[in-house]
């Protein structure tokens, strides 16, 4: 068992208590998809791909008075230590929906009736808070695709670890450590769109878990805002 | 399309009687369903509960049996939970592979179970690395009529308080029952889950099915004993705000505590 | 291995040869089936629910000719002694086929062109003779649902035993007994629609057999008007 | 709509015909079609036979290996049946997973070769609770005419009885064959399958595919060579009285001798 | 590990290096498929039905321009050594999209638009050269649905063994030999439809291994030929 | 029907490009589309690559793990190579099962690295039949623009030529692992697949998406380092001559040693 922090209050990776690994985000990735991103966040790395507005397939699933939305978050077999399995997991069905339902409200789907629009997530290798760092690729992916978005959403997670609250927890304090709490904002409208807890937290403890995890989606906020910027106004394109 | 016209009248309806702090069953915005539990309702299992919670209806049944256990943690006991929507418990469910909503009601339920470390799984290891025993928790819904997640979440918690754990000793390297030898099962603490809905402004408390449908948003804590926090899901197609979520932690455990009175009554 | 029989005849859970276990049946048990029932048949504990008559999903099934009769037998994880995998197993799969063709005649489904009438049936705990217990079950079910039937359908087991033909067969005469045979009437009408065996019987034993478990079909016909009767009736419901 | 008419016309003609005492095809209505069977098709099987039933014909071949046992069935070679309607026999079938219907003539099929303890599986333990051998008796439909449960059945029992079991060896605990050792398999009893609808008030033994169309209903019963009552499968979506029950059983036993003969044949 | 060849150049199985295997063919074996045939090609045994032109099921995947093929190759669970699951395996598949791709070139779907041609091949017995063998008995089966062809469609494997290029690849030899390469003509067209190559060979040996292999096909078309032949117009039927 | 005529349109222009000796993208007919190779892009991986192939991007990732040999093949460690087109990469790709599409590919791109017996097995035993080493090679196409046999090939063997193998010791019958100490995979040779496409009498290296969605047949041929022809698979709906059949390999051999080359400089 690896000690996970310092009487110093030094993380196993070196970091302190409320910074974030590194982070940085490349949009528009993929030739194919209509919006892409990719991310890389702490060792996380992570594609995101989005098509659509389009046709729905089976034509049964489409709603006549509103858009829908798809998502998928798939693991690719290299992505763990132990080989994975290429076919879903029940753990990536279930994040699947709560990545869907974390990016849903970002988004103005009454104005695509009768249409889908598919997000895809590829995890090429995982590091603690993939999930968050998916949300955070699939946002801009979606923003790359120029599908109308209320607000962007920024996820990060924060938990305890050796009794402390900690942003941003990695793979080891997730395995190790006392509590994780991934947590996905829209950062201009304030709403918590994503939001999960694995973990024993008090009731204190909980509030403060819950506010660095926002203070966390607030500086990822920031580096999703400079990739984009980057792509569509400082590069000259589009 | 009429049906999106009354949808839109049910939920003013519902919006309207909130504002003056009512529901449609008459219910206070933080009051729960009429909950009973009964155990011991499938003998042949090793522990078994029934739950009524308002029309919402699940049973449970425990298994206990020897297992290998997980690579890597084979100083610890197995537990798996699951849960299903059985087609008669509701006319839009259909046989088949479990749905990804029926997925996140199980992993929820687990959760909650499993992350308050409600049960000592290092007390079911027969062998290190070996042999242990695994505990496997199936809820079936048989009557669908809103919050699944707290119906499923009492009925297994409250199976596994009334289940017996067979002793098991090892001859030649393999688990042998020993027969009518039984002991409790290893309880540490008692998880309650409780499932809240945003409508509009406003958090209410377990959720009918009515309430479910023009939700905006969904929320599951689970606490324990010791009054802390220890599993939590949002859900639905909307957000929280914070303040909002501050508050559904208090309900949850103020809730909490009526719910785990009748548990202990069960122990 | 148990001794199924004493000298004196009596079985091994105290019951003579042409003794029934204990039967009960509740009527309109679920509040979102159309129908439905819960029997206590011996140790057998069985919810049945019926939907119906209703449109066919997928549509491609539909028959403009007739409505169709749909049937889904399965045993909970609990119900046995080790831990039954959810998926259904080949058994289930074959016992739901000879349970609807057991209900269909008693049915008149060229009534309902285009529909369907949906049988689910729910082993919570499982006993010797938990198919004719199913439809038991599943036929009063069908009648709380209120769909016109040419008659009940009403089923008992009958087998043989220590050399004995037996009515009712539990779970140890079925595993060490000598043959299993599960019959249902229609009672009114006559007609066996359903009618299987595993074992080795004479054919004198055959008729024997045959004879027993129609007179145990008889009994278990009274349980089951009685109990529809109850509630239609003696508590003033409808 | 249209071909719900030619149906009718066809029943009719059918039922017109019974009243005669005749069949569409000329046979008496306790009458098989003709049967032939040939062994040995496959040689890499250990066992195999193709039969031509009238216009139905099925190929089955017998696998021997060692396998595990079943828990709690540690004393007791394995058995398993299974059967497949090719889609080349019937431009019907489409290639996927079995069918209901597939799966109860696999499983019919194999009550009638277990029920009847046609093979002594007690003779098929290698160390008792770890090693066994396994038989493995697959059937192909490959031209589906009618009565596909008797012509299975029959396909099955030959290529059984032209088999021969390889010898094993323990060898620091795990099977090792021994090479051009071979004895014929431990045969009790010749299971015979006789399948009969029923049409109006009419019993007819072996329907053909014509007849199957508009049967009411369907029973299989597969009897042994001492005359006895062994395993019964009834079909269908219509019932039976209980003198037809009666009269079904002392037709497979009359007609389930001559079918004998032919196995006996082959031993 | 067997010899393979001897120094006068006599192969396991008695042939010498150019010798194919016997092969025999039958027409129209099977009464419900509109076209088949069964082959005999050394110790394989094969069935070929084949259905259609006729609807496309499900609907959606018929094609308004052109008729298509689908083809299944299938290994019965008793051809093999080792009992085969009777799941088609991942070799099954790619093996049916070699065949389908191999016939294709024979057929003119353009006329057929709409409807679907069906080829059930089924490997009642396996050896070497088994789907060649298949592809001999498809394109026979083709013939005898009466389906309009440019040409049949004739397969031979050719290989390396003991270091000499060899017709007809056996079992022993595909397993222990150094090269595999099935081959499929047109015969009259010319043109080669199927080939696929495992193992090691110089550029020269490629040549060589390709001619040979097109000599067989054209020996398997004579058979083929004969065979159909033999149905349509010596025995008088048709 | 538009899109019928825009096709021809499309293959019209094609057709007429290449009888100047010319294609769509102004490559010479023997022209393979821009290739770079990185390496160590998945750290986690025991080997790993990223090719871009024109548009065409594949990430191949190595995973390296005690397991056990397949029966009958004791000697040999187990290789097991797979492909993938992520959903991502193509509006036309959805998520489920493999088709045959995408299992061809998979199994050409493995029977490449197989058939020219790259890596030697037998250095990956363990204990003669009972445990070796396996290595998994698992490909993801994230941009699919045509192409995909070589595209999967070269990212496989680059990530194979970039990988390390983990030591294992044995222990009580079990592999475990030494920590710190690797090796460079048992290399025996570079194996280089050429795809090719036949558009009417054309031949042409390396087809884009949209001569793929015209050609008339495709040729997959995989060399090894001392010029051997080691794997070939026909694809698509018509044929080839001998003549082209010839000039194939030939190509395949000429085109693969500039590719070789790039792996040389990986080693």
């Amino acid at each position: 068992m690896t000690q996970l922090m310092t009487e110093d209050g030094i993380r196993c990776d070196g970091r302190r208590v409320d910074q974030l690994r590194n982070i940085s985000i490349k949009v528009g990735v993929l030739k194919n998809a209509d919006g892409s991103a990719y991310i890389e966040f702490g060792k996380n790395k992570i594609l995101a791909g989005v098509f659509g507005p389009r046709d729905v397939h089976p034509k049964h699933m489409a709603n006549q008075d509103t858009g829908i939305l798809r998502c998928r978050y798939h693991m690719s077999p290299f992505s763990v230590t132990e080989r994975k399995n290429p076919a879903p997991s029940r753990r990536e069905i279930e994040i699947s929906k709560v990545l869907k339902e974390a990016l849903q409200p970002a988004l103005i789907l009454k104005d695509f009736p009768r249409t889908v629009i598919d997000v895809f997530v590829e995890v090429l290798q995982a590091d603690g808070g993939s999930r968050c760092a998916a949300l955070d690729a699939a946002a801009v992916a979606l923003a790359d695709a120029g599908i109308p978005m209320r607000d962007l959403v920024s996820a990060c997670a924060a938990g305890k670890v050796a009794d402390r609250i900690v942003l941003d927890v990695n793979n080891e304090e997730d395995q190790e450590g006392q509590a994780d709490m991934p947590v996905a904002i829209m950062p201009n409208i304030g709403k918590v769109t994503l939001m999960q807890l694995d973990g024993i937290l008090t009731p204190d403890e909980y509030k403060t878990c819950l506010q660095t995890a926002i203070g966390g989606c607030r500086t990822v906020y920031e580096v999703q805002r400079r990739a984009l910027v980057e792509k569509y106004f400082e590069s000259g394109e589009q | 399309m009429e049906s999106a016209i009354l949808d839109q009248l049910k939920l003013d309806k519902i919006l309207d009687l909130l504002k003056q702090g009512k529901r449609l069953d008459g219910r206070a915005l933080d009051e729960q369903r009429p909950l009973t539990i009964e155990t011991g309702v499938i003998p042949k299992a090793n522990g078994s509960a029934r739950v009524k919670f308002g029309d919402t209806e699940v049973i449970t049944g425990v298994k206990v049996q020897p297992d290998k256990p997980f690579p890597d943690l084979g100083d610890k006991g197995i537990l798996i939970c699951t849960a299903e929507i059985l087609p008669l418990a509701d006319p839009y469910v259909e046989p088949g592979p479990p749905t990804e909503d029926v997925i996140e009601l199980a992993r929820v339920v687990d959760r909650g179970i499993r992350e308050t470390e409600m049960i000592d799984l290092h007390q079911l290891v027969l062998i290190e690395d070996k042999s242990v025993v695994g505990i496997f928790i199936d809820s079936s819904v048989i009557d669908s009529a809103g919050n699944l997640f707290d119906a499923c979440s009492y009925a297994s918690v409250a199976a596994v308080l009334s289940s017996t754990i067979p002793k098991y000793e090892i001859k030649d390297e393999a688990p042998v029952l020993v027969e009518g030898v039984t002991s409790k099962p290893p309880v540490k603490t008692l998880p309650v889950s409780v499932t809240m809905a945003r409508i509009g402004d406003y958090i209410i408390v377990d959720p009918s099915k009515e309430e479910e449908a023009c939700m905006d948003a969904r929320i599951t804590i689970t606490t324990n004993s010791a009054g802390n926090i220890c599993a939590l899901q949002k859900g639905g197609d909307d957000g929280f705000s914070v303040e909002q979520l501050v508050k559904c932690s208090e309900l949850a455990l103020s809730v909490g505590t009526k719910i785990r009175k009748k548990f202990e009554q069960l122990m």
